[in-house]
This record gives structure tokens, C-alpha cells and sequence, in this order.
């Protein structure tokens, strides 16, 4: 490991070069929190300073989010105190660490789906006039800050209504809405594209010269590399160390994050494509999202959907995968096939992963088992009897082949960490062998080295033969492991990229600017 | 050895049926007292299926030597009375008779046909034997079934005319709505029959209201002390009552008791009558302590 | 992306836009009023409309209050008994007192309904929300108490009211003011508080996310044991004006007083637009729901179509009706 | 992060881990038990008990249909007038077959019973999930039809099993086989049959997975409309067995049979530990919720403490501090 000008992870005060000494904004010593028996995070202690932008990374399930709930009144620490600005603080809720100065932005989007957008934003901190709730200034304010993070919805929109990623910038617009001294965001950009990233972190660097601590979380290392200050690295809930960001490269934090050394992010492409078209889509419309799309996914073939937020990919799939409204002509293997449910999907060969593991993907109070099974279970079943010895034979499969990582075996889902929730859901969605495997977001909250591990997996699936639809907001993603990849834009698709015209600047082009079309030349 | 009467009748859940756990539990006082070597246990029970629960609980934990019992319905009852027979327990049945007469070794009767009857006998004689009426009718049990039968088979061949029948569930609320109704519906009412006291009262807010005044008789049944006082008092439009005495149970009671330790076995067949409570008689049928 | 200054007065049209949602029990209503006038024109008349208005005014008040219980996700079956409980305490008090007070009797039973149904509100609200037991069964269990307590209190018969206090009190449910039905006049003040404190306050805001998504509350520093015990004294304040209200109507409170009134009046709340998981409340809807449920009843009675024996089959079609409508509306 | 492999075992010792949350209503069961005998010895009786428990069959058997649809995420209101109609139907049927098909007509009137249940169910089922309506307010709505139904088929009276039938029907609820009362023996069995289906076919899971929810089900292929719908239909088909144990006991159908049982039922259901919201449901637990209930009831005829005016509060006492006793001992 040849990493350059270690901080002591001890005595964290030590200040990285060129950045200015002072009293911390907030000091967390020996923090330690346990769930029963297990520890999740132990003898943590570290100095957060004002402005600066402080990056805390580690693998799926180090203790990130754990951490960042007890800095700020989500959960009590077992063990050791928080201070800040040298003073003793103990928050037993959320909203004293926010009348403290610190704000969380949610790993998971905590919402109240029934409410207006308006109103999560101000919840519990309504604005009054003479006693009653200002609404048109709220509503005023709301727009104000949505529309600095670029969000379009409207403020009075219900949350139910919009999409996620524009539910994860209202919860963003809900930290900043009030002044703090403190705005922690776990992993703030996984559900984010290109433009909304940028000017979130526009908006972080804005907070730094303001003099407002940030602590971030991230898995996209090049964010983390362009911010950070520090970087602190957990590891199995202990703290590694704290290293000055700028000297750290991704591939540092990389083998800081796993503590050994990593092989390439991407496979080595396999030319296992071939042009025996498995499945193919004619004339796809999704009622107010999609109009007339058409392609083909070859046997053996990665095929790749790019586009920014609102191009519709999502729209897509499910409208033709039974899950919402909508039309289309498709076939498998040559022969028509006609798709109005979900179940008829996957009895014909199709597996689709969602983009909200959460609210849509697992079942959050259950137990790993049952989640895993619960679109498989004929496959569990003899007689009428749902096999609980094979399901927990599947589970132990998964956890090792995914590797899904877990302190207690009895856990429910939903106190999986993000990432290996996401993987569990994957491999709930394989458990039924499709064909046609569909993944909308593979790694979305996934660590680097289980990124890695999931492109080789799905690598090994064309490479059974199958064929694979990837869609993706990281258009470095696409580009590393796909064929070809098309390009959505407004419901429609505006082009296709392969081989050499494969570039991220090409899909950002296609995904933005509807001249990118002509100066194509017509890709589609 | 105290020998145990048990009394099970339906609970408390209208006018008439608290009259009836009034008036036992008053017997029960009264016995328990006077007599030292009796105990009369009154249990109430909100269905039939409860009150055939209740039979087999007061049987299964004592031996009973005599059973008052106000069956909720005469089919439900019948066999899970014959069983207490059985076990060698005196059976007195009051007010619905059990299907299979023999297992009743006493029955006390009001007369629910007779009701319905003497009240329309009633009106066709104030009306002069024709005139539009509009009824209540009660909860769909027997009770509610015997007066309406009793009422309709007696105006059947005269001038009177039913405009209407609905269901009140012998509820005054319920009744003060569907007076308002009928009021609306029918532009000319001459009479109005709500089989029930509880029921009447809702009726007569309603016309109260109205204003009318084509309503010329609004009668009730069941002999309720507010609805007796105003036979008393000469009201115009309730002039008579039709008595369905609660304390019927009462009697029933001291009957068995009586048959129990006194010398006199007492057995066979008892049917109150319901004579009409006019202003002359009025004072016989008024108990202003009773909660009915 | 710079789209924003633009779609921003979209968003003030958004908030006065009509919708179909929210107007699903008014036309509901509507269609019941032209059934209604085709099956017998009389059912326009000024008297049968008003009686039956005013009929409704008794589950369109606890009706408001049950909007604030289900919308912060709460359900409360207690209803139809507590109002005869509060109507037997508050006739009680007042005969007691008539000797001394004279008719002053009145309001004093009046200010002892309110608290009484404070009192019976906050014991609903702290058993679910400090005892955390389910509000169905919560709620079913002091429906029984109080139950039970009104006939213990009439010994199973009638309390009436003092017949010195009666005429004076009988105006609160026959009289008119502005030749409106006071029971409707009340209802309507009741609902435009109840409007004004859920849309317009803090609290009403805090309900509504207390009943959407608790932990969401919680997290926004709102507490949830308070906010929802708030919304059954609501509740149960409301209970007590409709009690005062239902006094005078008959004059006496009896165990079968407000029998079934809680199925009557979430069904209100529901047919209003509420949903029962909670999150969102609808006061005028609630309204509009209450009047619906009274005036397919008189509609039953004015129609000749229907044996006595089927009105409670052809009312469950019919409500099931309006709901499909609400939903194909939407 | 190796440690998947070590911690494997732990798995299965888990499985079968004491639960104190699953134990609730066994303890509450207990506690009542002991209480019981402290008041009236005879109370542990072996007739007493033996009738306690043959009498809470029917609510046993409706609440384990019930346990499919809470825990689906539904609610059913109507199963105490599905009872009274389908006995109604079932009585008729019989005595319409008893001239010509003798006895037989007993087992004809039985199959008759089950189909009429099943299609209870399935217009319920079809209502809620096809009509998208609030479940509280579709059953309200055929809970009406059936209590109507039945009253038109009595014409308000009583319809009286034929009496060539009485006999023969009899032992169905009051014999015994080995010892035990056949209403037991069946309800043992639907609660074995039901605790087969849900927790070990593919059947149960997906109830379960659409109570939890809905769209991770729909996304994990499970037809949500197929699968509440047939909790509806178990529903169904556990009434009808209840009205086949309940027709001899009183050898009539009236249109009061049956009252008030569906909130008995869901009482039942939510006592055993299953939540009203959806996503688990506790066939055993339900079973212990129903004797429950029915030991309560016992206890205040054998006991002479209350005032036969307030069983109603003890008995919703009782049932508030059971709930209480359940969540303390989680
Ligand atoms: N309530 C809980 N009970 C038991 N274990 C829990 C609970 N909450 C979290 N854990 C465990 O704590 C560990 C750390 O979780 P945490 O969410 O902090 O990880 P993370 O670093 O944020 O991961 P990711 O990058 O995947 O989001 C995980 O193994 C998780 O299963
Ligand atoms: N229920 C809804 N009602 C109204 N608008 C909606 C609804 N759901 C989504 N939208 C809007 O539709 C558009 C498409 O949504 P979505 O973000 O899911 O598309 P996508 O191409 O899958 O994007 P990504 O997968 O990158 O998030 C967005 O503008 C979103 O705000
Ligand atoms: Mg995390
Ligand atoms: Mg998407």
C-alpha cells in the first residue's frame, strides 16, 4: 500500500495540509452502537471542522449510515459522546440535532408519500402568519430551493407522485432549507444523473465557503476524489484512518475501503454477443412517458439504456413488463409473446430488478429467506409445501455467490445495509433463471469492489447464453461493460452507440440536446 | 341445601326489555330476602346464541332446580331448554313459547297477536272504520311479527289502509326519522301505529314538528310509564295504550318460587291478557319507578 | 433545466386546479339529488331537504371529528356510544341542577358535555397512543364501556330531561336562525373549524403526516403520541356537540342512543374521500358523505320500490355505488 | 465478511426460537385461566371448559378465514350476516330436500353451504380488489345485503330447521368423537388446515407479501387482485363451515343470527397478534384470541360481581388489558 501522508485516525486533529485549525464543529468519541449482540460500529472517534467537506467511505455494510444516524439523533450510541464546538451534546431525536445545527439527507428516502412536496419540506417546522400556516410562502420558499437543486416538480405535487430521484432532491432541498452547521448526505447522488450531481455539488462547495461542515457518503469515488477535503475510511465499523483527499487516487480509496488490493473496475469485454435477436420490442407506448420506442437485444449481448433523469427507461420496461399501463409488440426468440403481467414475464423468460429496492423491490419486515424466494417459490415448492430447507439452502447460495453481507442470520431486510439489500435483490431477480435478464440501476448504492464482482456476474450471464439489459445513470458504467448502448430522451429514443462511437461524451450529447440527433447522422 | 332458580332473559337493550331485567331483578331481591333457603340468580344475554351459552353455563356449574327463562326466539331455544329439562329442573317459560309445548311446566304469556289486534280494533272504531295508516315495525323477530299479523289480519276487509311499513328497530331515533319521512311522503295521514312505546316517542317529536294536524290517533304498545301517564292525562291522539307488561317476568318468578318450597304445585298454562288501557284503568298499569 | 423560473406560476394554477379526486362526493351527491327527484319530487322540497339535512348534522359534527382521528391514522368505534354516554351524564347534570339553577341548567350541562367529552377522547387517545393497542380494538373495547355505562345509568330504560328544562332547550334542535335549522348552522361552524384547523394550522399539518408515514413525524420532531391523542379529544369534543345537539330531539338518552353511529360515520368520512389508511382528511367531503348516507335513507322511505325487508340490502348497493363512482371519477 | 459460513447453523436454531411477542396471547389466555378459578372454581370444570371452547368454534373458524384476509391486508365486516344468510340458505335448501331426499338432505345442504360461502367471498373478494373499494366500507355494504337478505328470506321471522332433519343434524354440534365435541374437532381441523396454507404453500407467502406490500408483490409477479381475492373466498368458505356447525346448535336462522360476530371475529384476530395492517397473520394466535373472548364472557355469567348493566364494560376492560398484557410482554 503506497499511501502517501497518513493522518493519524487516532488523534484525527491533526490537521491535512492547508487546511485551517480549529475548535471541531462536531467531535464524535469512541462511538459504538450495537444491536443486540452485534457490533455494527466501534470506538469511532473523529473531528469534523468547520468548512470542510469530509468524505467518509467503506464498503457495503461498513457502518456509514449507522454512523451518520448517531451523529445526527436517528439512533443512540451504546458507547461514547458527542460534542460540539467543545460543548457536550446528546440527542435522543432527530429534530435536536437538527435544532443543534446538523442535518441528515437519507441513505433511503424518508418521505410521507400522501403529503404534498411542500409540506415534507417543512414538516414539524411549519411557517406561520399570524398563526396559521403560510402556505403560498412556503410553497414560495419550496420552489425557490427545489429549483436551486434543479428540481422541476412542482411544490405542490404529492411525493407519491414523483420520482424518486426527484423524491431524493427534495429530500436534499429539506437539509438546506434551514441554515446548519452540520448537512450530512449519505449517498446523495445514487439515484442522481449528470446534471443533478453537478450542481449538487456545486451547492456542497457553496456550503464549504460558508464555513458549514459537510460530511459526505458516497460510492462514486470520482465525486468523493473532486470534494473531499478528508477522507475517513471505515472498515467493518472501525475506523481506518482519515487521509487528505486531494492525495488519495480512486484506486487508494479503493484498497483503503476492501484493505486489499483490487483488479480492474471493468471485465475485459467477452465477444459473446451474436446477432440471434432474443428479444425484441416493436412500437412501445407508455401513456405520458413513452412514444414508440423499438429495439432488439441479441442473444449473448449487453445491451445498455442510457439518459438523464425523465427520459423514460423506467417507463419503459414496466409498461411493457405489465407493471403500469401501456402497449407494445414483443417477441422472444422469434415468437410473439404477450406480456400483460409481471408473473407472464417471468414465466416467459424475463426477469426485471427494479430501481426502488425499497418500495418496490423487497419486503422490508421479512426475513432474507421469504424475500428471496418470494417470485420463485413454485421452484421451492413439493407438493404444496414450500421447502423452508431449500429455501434456506438458496439463502446460504445467495449470500455466498452475491456476497451479501449480514451480521445476524435473522435479520430482517430491511436492517440490511443499502448496498447489500440491492444485492439481495439481484439475486432474488437470477433466482428464476430468466433469459432476458432487465436490470434497472445494478449498482446503484453499491461499493466499488461488489460493483466489480456484479458486471462480472453479469458477464457470466451472456455468457450463458442469456441476454441483458443494463439501465443506467452512470454512463461510464454502460460504457465499461456494454455492447451497445441506446440512448432515451423525452420518451423517445434519440440514438444508439456502439464500439468506437461508445463514448460517454456521445450518450451525454444523445441523452441532452436534440440537435445531438442530427449531428449523428441518424444513429437510430 | 338452598335451592337455585335461575332466571335468564335477553339484556337490557331497549325500553322494553329493561323493564324486564327491572322487574326480575327486583323479584330476585325480593325472594333472596324472604326466603333464606332460595336463591334466584337472574343472568341477562344479548343474543340467542348467548342466551343458549348462558343456559349451558348456569347448568354446568350448578345444579338448578327450577329455570325462568324469556326465550329470545321459540326454535333457537327450544332444545337447549329441553336439555335443562332433562337433568330434572323445573321449567318455566315465559312470554314466547317453546316449540315442543311439553318441556314447559309452567308458561306465563302475554299476548302479542292480541296486541296488534286490540290496537287496530281500536282504530277502526275511533276512525269509523276507514282512514290511511302508516306503521313502525319493530327488530324482525316473532314479537315484531305477532302484533304486525295480529294488526293486519284485523283491519283486513275494513276502510283502513296501510300506506306504509318500515323498520324502526323499536329505536325512538330511528322512528322520529321515518315519521319525518312518512310525513314528507304522505300529504295526509289520519293514524300512525308504532309497535312499540320507545318508538311512539320518536313518532310524536316528529308530528310535533310538523305541525300537522290530520294525525288524529298516534299509538303505541308495551305499557311505558311516560306513554300511560298520558292516558291519564286524556292526550287526544294517544287516548289508549295496549299493556305488554314487562313485569310478566316477575309473576313468572314468584310462580316458581311459589311451586318450589310452597305446598301449591303451580303448573300449566297462564296467558296475560292485553285489554286495552283506557283513562279509566290507566292507574293500574302505571309504574313510575319502573326504568320502562 | 433553467425550465424553473418558467413552470413556476404553473404551480400556483396547480393549487386552485380542479380536481376530480376531491369532487367525486359532490357529484355523488348530485346524483343522488336528481335520483332522488325523479323517484318522487318531493324529495326536493324544502321540508324534506331540510329535515334531512338536519338529520344528518348529528354524524356530519363527530363526523368532522373522525376525519381528524382517521386522516392522522387513527379509528375511533367508540362514537355512537360515547354520545349516548355524554347525552345520559350531560341530561343527568342538567335535571340535577334545574332545582337551583333554573335554566341556567342548560349551558352548565352544556360546559359539563364538553368536558365530559374531552375527558372520554383523551381515554380513547392515550390508550392507543400510550398503550399502543390497535384503534380498532382499542376502540371497541371503551364502545362497550361506555355502552355500558349509559345503560348502567338508565338501569336499561329512558333518563329524560326535566320537563321544566325541555321547552327552553328544544330550540337548539327545531329552532331556525335566518330561517336556517340551527343543527345545520352548527354543523357548518363545526366544519369550518374543523376545516380551518386541519388546512390552516400547524397542528392539522402535523396530523395529516402523523397519519401518512409515522416515522417520517417522528423524525421531523413531531410527536406522535400527541398529535394523535389531540386528534380523538378532537373527537371527542366533537362528540359532545352533537350530543347537546341530540338532546333536545327527543329529550332523553337511552341505551340504544347512537346505536351503529360509528359505522355511519366513517362511512361518511370514507365516501367523503378520507382514506382509512390516513395521511389526507377532507372535511367538506366528510360533510357532503354524511348528507349522502342520510339522504339515501329518506330516499328508501319516499320510494315505494324497495321491500322493508331489502332497504338495508338496496343502501349497501347503493353506497358500494358511490364509492365505484368516486373511484371511476378519479 | 467470511462469516456467512460459520453462522449457517444459527439459522435453523432461530426458526424455532421462543417468541415472547408470538406467546402473548397464550399468556393472555393463561393469565384469564387462573383468574377464572380464583372466581369460580368450577370455571376450570372439565364441562364448563369443554363448553366454553365448543361455543368459541364458530368465531375460531371465521377468524382464521379472517387471519387470510387481515393479514392479506384486507378486512371483512360482513361475516356475522354472511352466517345468518348462509344458514338461512342452508336451512331452506334442507327442508325443500328433506321430503325427497330424506337425511341426505343433510350433506346436500352442507355442499350447498360451502358454495354459497365461496361466492360470498367472491363477490367480497371482487368488490374490494376489482372495485378498488376501502375494504372497511365494501363489507359495511354487503354486510347490509346479507342482513337483509336474510330478513327477506324470514319475512322477519325465524326459518325453523325441518324437524325429520333436527336429530339426525344434531350431534354435528353436540356430539363428541373420542371424547372431544365435534365443533372443536373442526375447528381444530380448519386451523390446521389453515396454518398449513399459510405458512407452508405458495399461497400463504404471497398472502403475507401483498398484506406487506402490495407493489414489491406486484413486482415479484404475484397477482395482487388474485391473491386478496382468494383470501376473501377462504373467508368465504370458513363461514360457511361455521353456519353448517351453527344450524343444529340453534336449529333456526333469524335475521338477529350473527350479530356483531365479525367484530368478535377481527377482536379474535388482532388479540392473537396478527395487525390489523396487513403482512403477518396468526392462525394459532387467532385460535387463542377466540377462546378468549369466549372464557370472558363465561366468566361474567359465573361470576356474580358485575352488574348484569356493565358486562359489556368489564368485558371491554378485560379485552384492553389483554392487549396490554401483549404488548408488555414483547
Ligand atoms: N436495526 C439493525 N439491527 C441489526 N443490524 C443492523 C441494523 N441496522 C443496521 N444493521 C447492520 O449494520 C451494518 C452496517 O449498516 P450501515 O447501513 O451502516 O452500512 P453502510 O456502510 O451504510 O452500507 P451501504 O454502503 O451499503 O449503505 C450492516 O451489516 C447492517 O446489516
Ligand atoms: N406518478 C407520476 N405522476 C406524474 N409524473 C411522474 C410520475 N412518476 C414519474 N413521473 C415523472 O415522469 C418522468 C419519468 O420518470 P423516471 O425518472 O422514472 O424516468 P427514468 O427514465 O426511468 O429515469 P431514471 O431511471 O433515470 O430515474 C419524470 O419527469 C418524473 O418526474
Ligand atoms: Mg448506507
Ligand atoms: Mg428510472
Amino acid at each position: 500500500m503506497s499511501i502517501a501522508a497518513r493522518i493519524d485516525g487516532d488523534s484525527a486533529i491533526a490537521p491535512a495540509a492547508g487546511l485551517p485549525v480549529g475548535p471541531a464543529v462536531l467531535r464524535a468519541e469512541g462511538l459504538s452502537k450495537q444491536y443486540g449482540a452485534v457490533t455494527v460500529l466501534s470506538d469511532v472517534t473523529l473531528d469534523i471542522q468547520p468548512g470542510e467537506i469530509h468524505a467518509i467511505i467503506g464498503e457495503n455494510g461498513a457502518g456509514k449510515s449507522t454512523f451518520m444516524r448517531l451523529l445526527s439523533g436517528y439512533i443512540e450510541p451504546t458507547e461514547g459522546t458527542l460534542s460540539m464546538a467543545g460543548h457536550r451534546v446528546r440527542f435522543s431525536r432527530p429534530d435536536q440535532a437538527q435544532a443543534a445545527g446538523i442535518a441528515l439527507v437519507h441513505q433511503e428516502i424518508l418521505l410521507a408519500d400522501a403529503l404534498s412536496v411542500t409540506d415534507n419540506l417543512f414538516l414539524g417546522r411549519e411557517l406561520t402568519k399570524g398563526g396559521l400556516v403560510d402556505d403560498a410562502r412556503m410553497r414560495r420558499l419550496a420552489a425557490a430551493k427545489l429549483a436551486e437543486l434543479g428540481c422541476e416538480v412542482s411544490a405542490t405535487s404529492l411525493v407519491r407522485d414523483i420520482s424518486l430521484a426527484d423524491r431524493q432532491l427534495v429530500q436534499i432541498a429539506r437539509a438546506l432549507l434551514d441554515e446548519h452547521r452540520v448537512v450530512i448526505f449519505d449517498e446523495p447522488t445514487a439515484v442522481l444523473t449528470g446534471g443533478e450531481v453537478e450542481r449538487l455539488l456545486t451547492i456542497i462547495f457553496e456550503l464549504k465557503a460558508r464555513g458549514i461542515a459537510v460530511l459526505y457518503i458516497s460510492h462514486r469515488l470520482d465525486e468523493v476524489q473532486r470534494l473531499a477535503d478528508k477522507v475517513s475510511v471505515l472498515r467493518d465499523g472501525k475506523l481506518v484512518g482519515t487521509y487528505p483527499g486531494h492525495t488519495l487516487t480512486q484506486i487508494d480509496m479503493a484498497r483503503l475501503m476492501v484493505g486489499r488490493e483490487l483488479n480492474a473496475l471493468y471485465p475485459q469485454k467477452q465477444a459473446t454477443r451474436t446477432n440471434e435477436p432474443m428479444l425484441s420490442v416493436r412500437n412501445a407506448v407508455v401513456p405520458g412517458f413513452v412514444e414508440d420506442v423499438s429495439f432488439t437485444v441479441h442473444k449473448g449481448e449487453i445491451l445498455g439504456f442510457a439518459g438523464m433523469i425523465g427520459a423514460g427507461r423506467t417507463e419503459l420496461f414496466e409498461g411493457m413488463l405489465g407493471l403500469r399501463p401501456g402497449t407494445a409488440t414483443v417477441e422472444l426468440n422469434g415468437a410473439p409473446v404477450r406480456i400483460r403481467s409481471q408473473r407472464e414475464a417471468m414465466d416467459a423468460g424475463i426477469g426485471y430488478l427494479t430501481e426502488d429496492r425499497k418500495g418496490k423491490g423487497l419486503l422490508l419486515q421479512e426475513r432474507l429467506g421469504p424475500n428471496l424466494t418470494l417470485s420463485a417459490l413454485a421452484s421451492f415448492q413439493r407438493g404444496l409445501i414450500v421447502r423452508r430447507d431449500r429455501e434456506a439452502k438458496a439463502l446460504a447460495q445467495a449470500i455466498s455467490s452475491y456476497d451479501i453481507r449480514l451480521k445476524s442470520l435473522g435479520a430482517r431486510a430491511g436492517q440490511l445495509s443499502g448496498g447489500n439489500q440491492q444485492k439481495l435483490l439481484l439475486a432474488k431477480v437470477l433466482l428464476s433463471d430468466p433469459s432476458v435478464v432487465i436490470i434497472d440501476e445494478p449498482t446503484r448504492g453499491i461499493d466499488i469492489a461488489n460493483k466489480a464482482q456484479i458486471y462480472g456476474f453479469i458477464q457470466d450471464l451472456v455468457r450463458q447464453g442469456k441476454a441483458c439489459i443494463v439501465i443506467s445513470s452512470e454512463m461510464q458504467e454502460l460504457v465499461g461493460i456494454c455492447d451497445r448502448v441506446i440512448v432515451m430522451r423525452e420518451g423517445r429514443i434519440s440514438g444508439e452507440v456502439s464500439d468506437e462511437t461508445m463514448t460517454e461524451s456521445n450518450i451525454a450529447l444523445l441523452a441532452t440536446s436534440s440537435r445531438a440527433h442530427v449531428a449523428q447522422g441518424g444513429t437510430k | 341445601d338452598k335451592k337455585v332458580v335461575a332466571v335468564s332473559i335477553p339484556a337490557a337493550d331497549h325500553g322494553w326489555t329493561a323493564g324486564v331485567v327491572y322487574h326480575a331483578q327486583a323479584a330476585a331481591k325480593e325472594i333472596n330476602a324472604a326466603f333464606p333457603d332460595v336463591e334466584v340468580v337472574v343472568k341477562t344475554s344479548p343474543s340467542a346464541a348467548d342466551q343458549v351459552s348462558a343456559l349451558e353455563d348456569l347448568s354446568a356449574s350448578r345444579k338448578l332446580d327450577a329455570l325462568v327463562i324469556l326465550p329470545y326466539t321459540s326454535e333457537e331455544l327450544t332444545q337447549p331448554v329441553k336439555a335443562i329439562k332433562d337433568m330434572g329442573t323445573f321449567i318455566t317459560v315465559v312470554d314466547r313459547g317453546l316449540t315442543d309445548a311439553s318441556i314447559q311446566d309452567l308458561y306465563l304469556a302475554g299476548d302479542n297477536i292480541a296486541v296488534g289486534a286490540n290496537t287496530a280494533k281500536f282504530m277502526i272504531d275511533k276512525l269509523g272504520g276507514k282512514g290511511d295508516v302508516v306503521v313502525l315495525r319493530g327488530i324482525p323477530t316473532v314479537i315484531d311479527d305477532e302484533r304486525i299479523k295480529g294488526f293486519q289480519d284485523t283491519i283486513k276487509g275494513t276502510g283502513i289502509k296501510v300506506l306504509d311499513i318500515q323498520y324502526a328497530h323499536w329505536n325512538s331515533d330511528e322512528a322520529f326519522k321515518l315519521m319525518q319521512d312518512y310525513l314528507a311522503k304522505y300529504p295526509h295521514i289520519d293514524a300512525v301505529w308504532a309497535n312499540d312505546d320507545d318508538m311512539l316517542l320518536g313518532v310524536l317529536e316528529a308530528v310535533k314538528q310538523s305541525g300537522r294536524t290530520d294525525i288524529k290517533l298516534a299509538l303505541g304498545g308495551n305499557g311505558m310509564k311516560d306513554i300511560v301517564k298520558k292516558v291519564i292525562d286524556g292526550d287526544a291522539v294517544t287516548p289508549v295504550e295496549t299493556p305488554y307488561p314487562p313485569s310478566m317476568i316477575k309473576t313468572a318468578v314468584y310462580m316458581t318460587v311459589a311451586n318450589l318450597i310452597g305446598q301449591a304445585p303451580v303448573r300449566g298454562h297462564v296467558k296475560l291478557d292485553a285489554p286495552l288501557i283506557t283513562q279509566a284503568n290507566a292507574k293500574e298499569y302505571y309504574f313510575p319507578d319502573s326504568p320502562f | 433545466m433553467t425550465a424553473l423560473t418558467q413552470s413556476a406560476p404553473t404551480r400556483s394554477e396547480r393549487q386552485y386546479q380542479f380536481s376530480w379526486a376531491d369532487a367525486g362526493p359532490f357529484l355523488a351527491l348530485a346524483a343522488l339529488l336528481a335520483l332522488g327527484f325523479l323517484v318522487n319530487p318531493d324529495f326536493l322540497s324544502v321540508t324534506n331537504l331540510s329535515n334531512v339535512i338536519t338529520r344528518s348534522a348529528y354524524v356530519a359534527i363527530i363526523a368532522v371529528g373522525a376525519t381528524f382521528v382517521i386522516s392522522s391514522g387513527g379509528l375511533d368505534l367508540s362514537v355512537g356510544s360515547m354520545v349516548a354516554f355524554i347525552a345520559g351524564i350531560t341530561i343527568m347534570f342538567m335535571n340535577m341542577m334545574a332545582p337551583s339553577l333554573g335554566l341556567w341548567a342548560i349551558p352548565a350541562g352544556m360546559a359539563i358535555a364538553v368536558v365530559t367529552g374531552l375527558l372520554c377522547g383523551l381515554a380513547n387517545g392515550v390508550i392507543v397512543t400510550v398503550g399502543k393497542i390497535e384503534p380498532f380494538i382499542a376502540t371497541l373495547g371503551t364502545m362497550g364501556i361506555f355502552r355500558a355505562l349509559i345503560t348502567y345509568m338508565t338501569n336499561g330504560g329512558t333518563i329524560p330531561i326535566d320537563k321544566s328544562l325541555r321547552e327552553a332547550y328544544r330550540p337548539v334542535y327545531f329552532g331556525t336562525l335566518g330561517g336556517i335549522p340551527i343543527p345545520i348552522l352548527i354543523s357548518a361552524i363545526v366544519a369550518v373549524l374543523g376545516a380551518f384547523v386541519l388546512y390552516k394550522t400547524k397542528y392539522g399539518r402535523r396530523c395529516a403526516a402523523v397519519g401518512a408515514n409515522e416515522d417520517v413525524a417522528r423524525y421531523s420532531g413531531i410527536s406522535v403520541i400527541k398529535t394523535r391523542t389531540i386528534a380523538y379529544v378532537i373527537q371527542g369534543a366533537c362528540v359532545a356537540i352533537a350530543a347537546i345537539c341530540y338532546v333536545p330531539r327527543l329529550g332523553a338518552a337511552t341505551p340504544t342512543t347512537g346505536q351503529l353511529w360509528e359505522l355511519q360515520v366513517i362511512t361518511a368520512v370514507v365516501i367523503g374521500g378520507t382514506a382509512l389508511r390516513g395521511g389526507k382528511g377532507r372535511i367538506w367531503g366528510t360533510i357532503a358523505g354524511a348528507v349522502i348516507l342520510e339522504l339515501i335513507a329518506n330516499l328508501m322511505v319516499l320510494s315505494d320500490f324497495v321491500s322493508e325487508y331489502l332497504v338495508a340490502a338496496v343502501q349497501g348497493v347503493i353506497i358500494i355505488i358511490a364509492m365505484l363512482v368516486q373511484r371511476f371519477s378519479k
